[in-house]
């Protein structure tokens, strides 16, 4: 009941025409060696929810380089100038959500919230085709949650189980995106036996996490 | 002083012993290196870290850490990391006391505009919604005029709002108003300052504090 | 073996390595002493606990390590602990294999009565209908009769209904039902068990799978 | 600016007829020196939210037998039945809901979302009076978020600034009710200088803490 594997069959559940998530603060807390495999097959048409699309010509910024990206679910892309590029084309989807609004959809979808409200965005662009609601005078709008079809996450350790803990703020989307795919792939730097990560300190529980994927040169 | 550290000071001297703070990238980020040395403030970074320290020394820099801004920074002692869900449940959930923003505009009852520029694809919001909407205290800093001249400080916003919660107070270069239920106060001029250059920059309506002080030179400042 | 100990041997029979597991109170706890020694299985305590092992021995209880029931537990290797919020995460979200619990009623449905009792006060629910609507696969165990002889596999609850989700195996001291949309298939009959008994037992209506063997006494049991 | 505070003092924050959050799970992770505290002032008609009201008569169940508790809003009360017997004198009002619907309810008022949609419980005597709603044809029910006034938590170990960190099962509802309620007092076994806890491993960060107090004898 080993859930390393390699590199590369990792690629074997990463379909053409899935969503996925990506984890990752632009760069910082992105499965690199994961991203930097997937460029290297010829897998196309991906919805990705993730923070940004990472840089241009790196980690997601490749993909879209390549347009393999259909459509990206995020809440800042301004920073990578390939997306607006492919966004004024045509050639490229996007769903733009304020970055709470992003993080509590995805947590909301590990969770089995079906959707919630947030004050966030309400009377603003973002609100444009979501129904608005008041509570106690206030205008919310009704966010549905985010699920995928695999996961794509960055760790700093895991145990044999799957656990996992990580490292300061390249946690940032990797926790909630481990509950919230039918398939979650986490790559690591490091993998201890059982009992190596203190029961209090694990992050991520390892009934979330599928599989493991050891960082390339990690 | 540049005008942008001016304006950095006096958002420092805003804050108060113990305030869990959020800085916004550019000016704000500069109020970090203004805090009064008798008082402890925490700062809050949206990617899932309270109390950051200084920029690290060239050599120091650790990948995993950086701010809202993907700019490397250091800890300080007592500080703790987050994943982004809980980062934003802090500050939609109102446990940030201080934001310090950066805007395009703000209107004349406080309303800021600071994430999207019109004709442009928008394709970028971050955290510049929840920050508003949340937090306890938001203090907008900015430049009183664009690099055209134009008023930054007008009666409608040209840019798209970002939250209707307007800030509680705005700093520039020249003055300081505070916002309530009608609109803007201007309760301060810097030194050197007239009260006929702020209207003169100024587009939208505000009211005057009573007894407000022009004084006529820096060295005359209470700042 | 006791009939207890019957239904907890056959439900924990339907484990598969690797599942991770919910035991409800009572005959579901008793499981965990028939898991198969060829699979691994991982319990999980909705009072925020992945990993839990056997029963301290006496002098060795930790106060602050107990299950749902409120008993002293110990942990296996590879445990980890949770707040509750993210512990009904994992079940409502679905990330919780298999659910083993205790029932009132079950009816021909497959739907479960286990919260609460008619003119009793309604003062506890916990986290029955949690489990019931967020576990992958639901596993009831239930003695087939009540003290009184009544069925507790009958045709409309008499009970207040926990979830509209249905459960997938009904696992009693007298045979298995498997459920499907249409609602109960009698699958199999324990070791002396006549269909003849479970019919007079069981108020429900079912479906009698094809080719479904009686055997006559303990020894020729496969179970 | 310290954060500690006798327990006498905690009590002053603590007010008739005010809305009180209970960390616990029964007496597990209850912290039982603030309960025992506030039996022994004069505070009353109190409304608290905790997934039980103690046992009879320990922890909040002495509460509870004072008739000091104007309303309960928890998941399992039916193992205390002086709990079931101010309720039949109808001096004691119940709102229950399941425990993870209590929870969420909890997180959510923490987090800043009014509302949130749940299937548990849909169809059953819970829904009753609730709104309901079908998201992709499975019905759900609407849940409003819950705050108090004042939170009373237990973890293990607090630095000077307030972090914290919990013991094992004690754990349970005292992270969300840390960030619930308007005013949170975290009662503690132990205090450290600030730096004692690693960041990696906090699970409750001092914003979120107002108060401190010494558990008794600990």
């Amino acid at each position: 009941m080993t859930k390393l594997i390699t590199r590369g069959e990792a690629m074997n559940y990463i379909k053409d025409g899935c969503r996925m998530m990506v984890g990752g603060f632009g760069l910082v807390g992105c499965p690199l060696t994961l991203v930097e495999t997937l460029l290297a097959t010829s897998v196309t048409d991906l919805e990705i929810i993730s923070n940004n699309l990472g840089e241009p010509g790196k980690g997601l910024g490749a993909l879209v380089r390549q347009g393999r990206v259909r459509k990206g679910i995020g809440s800042y892309f301004t920073s990578n100038p390939d997306v607006a590029a492919a966004f004024n084309r045509g050639e490229l989807d996007i769903e733009l959500l304020p970055q709470g609004t992003l993080s509590e959809a995805i947590r909301a979808g590990g969770a089995g919230i079906p959707a919630f409200y947030t004050g966030v965005g309400a009377g603003t662009k973002i609100a444009e085709g979501k129904e608005e609601r008041v509570f106690s005078d206030k205008r919310y709008i009704l966010q549905e949650a985010l699920r995928a079809d695999v996961a794509l996450i960055k760790a700093r350790k895991a145990d044999e189980l799957g656990n996992l803990i990580y490292s300061k703020s390249a946690r940032n989307f990797n926790p909630i995106m481990a509950a919230a795919a039918n398939i979650v792939i986490a790559e690591v730097d490091e993998i201890v036996p059982a009992g190596g990560l203190c029961p209090e300190n694990i992050v991520t529980p390892h009934l979330f996490v599928d599989f493991l994927v050891l960082k390339e040169g990690g | 002083m540049s005008s942008k550290e001016v304006i950095a000071k006096r958002a420092a001297a805003a804050l108060v012993d113990g305030d869990i703070v959020n800085l916004g990238i550019g000016i704000p980020t500069l109020a970090a290196d203004f805090i009064p040395d008798h008082i402890k403030v925490f700062l809050h970074s949206e990617n899932g870290i309270l109390g950051i320290g200084p920029t690290p020394l060239e050599g120091k820099v650790d990948k995993d850490l950086v701010n809202a801004g993907k700019l490397p920074v250091t800890v300080e002692t007592g500080a703790s990391y987050f994943d982004s869900a809980s980062s934003f449940g802090m500050i939609r959930g109102g446990h940030i006391d201080v934001s310090i923003l950066g805007v395009l505009e703000v209107d004349e009852k406080g309303r800021v505009a600071n994430w999207s520029v019109p004709g442009k694809s928008v394709l970028g919001v971050g955290g510049a919604m929840d920050l508003l909407e949340g937090s306890k205290k938001v203090i907008v800093t900015t430049l009183h005029t664009a690099k055209n001249g134009a008023s930054k400080i007008v009666k409608d916003l040209h840019y798209p709002i970002t939250s209707e919660r307007p800030a509680d107070i705005i700093i520039t270069e020249l003055c300081v108003f505070d916002v309530d239920a009608e609109g803007l106060i201007l309760t301060e001029l810097f030194p050197g300052v007239s009260l006929t250059e702020v209207k003169a920059k100024t587009d939208a309506y505000f009211r005057i504090k009573e007894n407000l002080i022009e004084t006529e030179s820096e060295s005359k400042g209470a700042d």
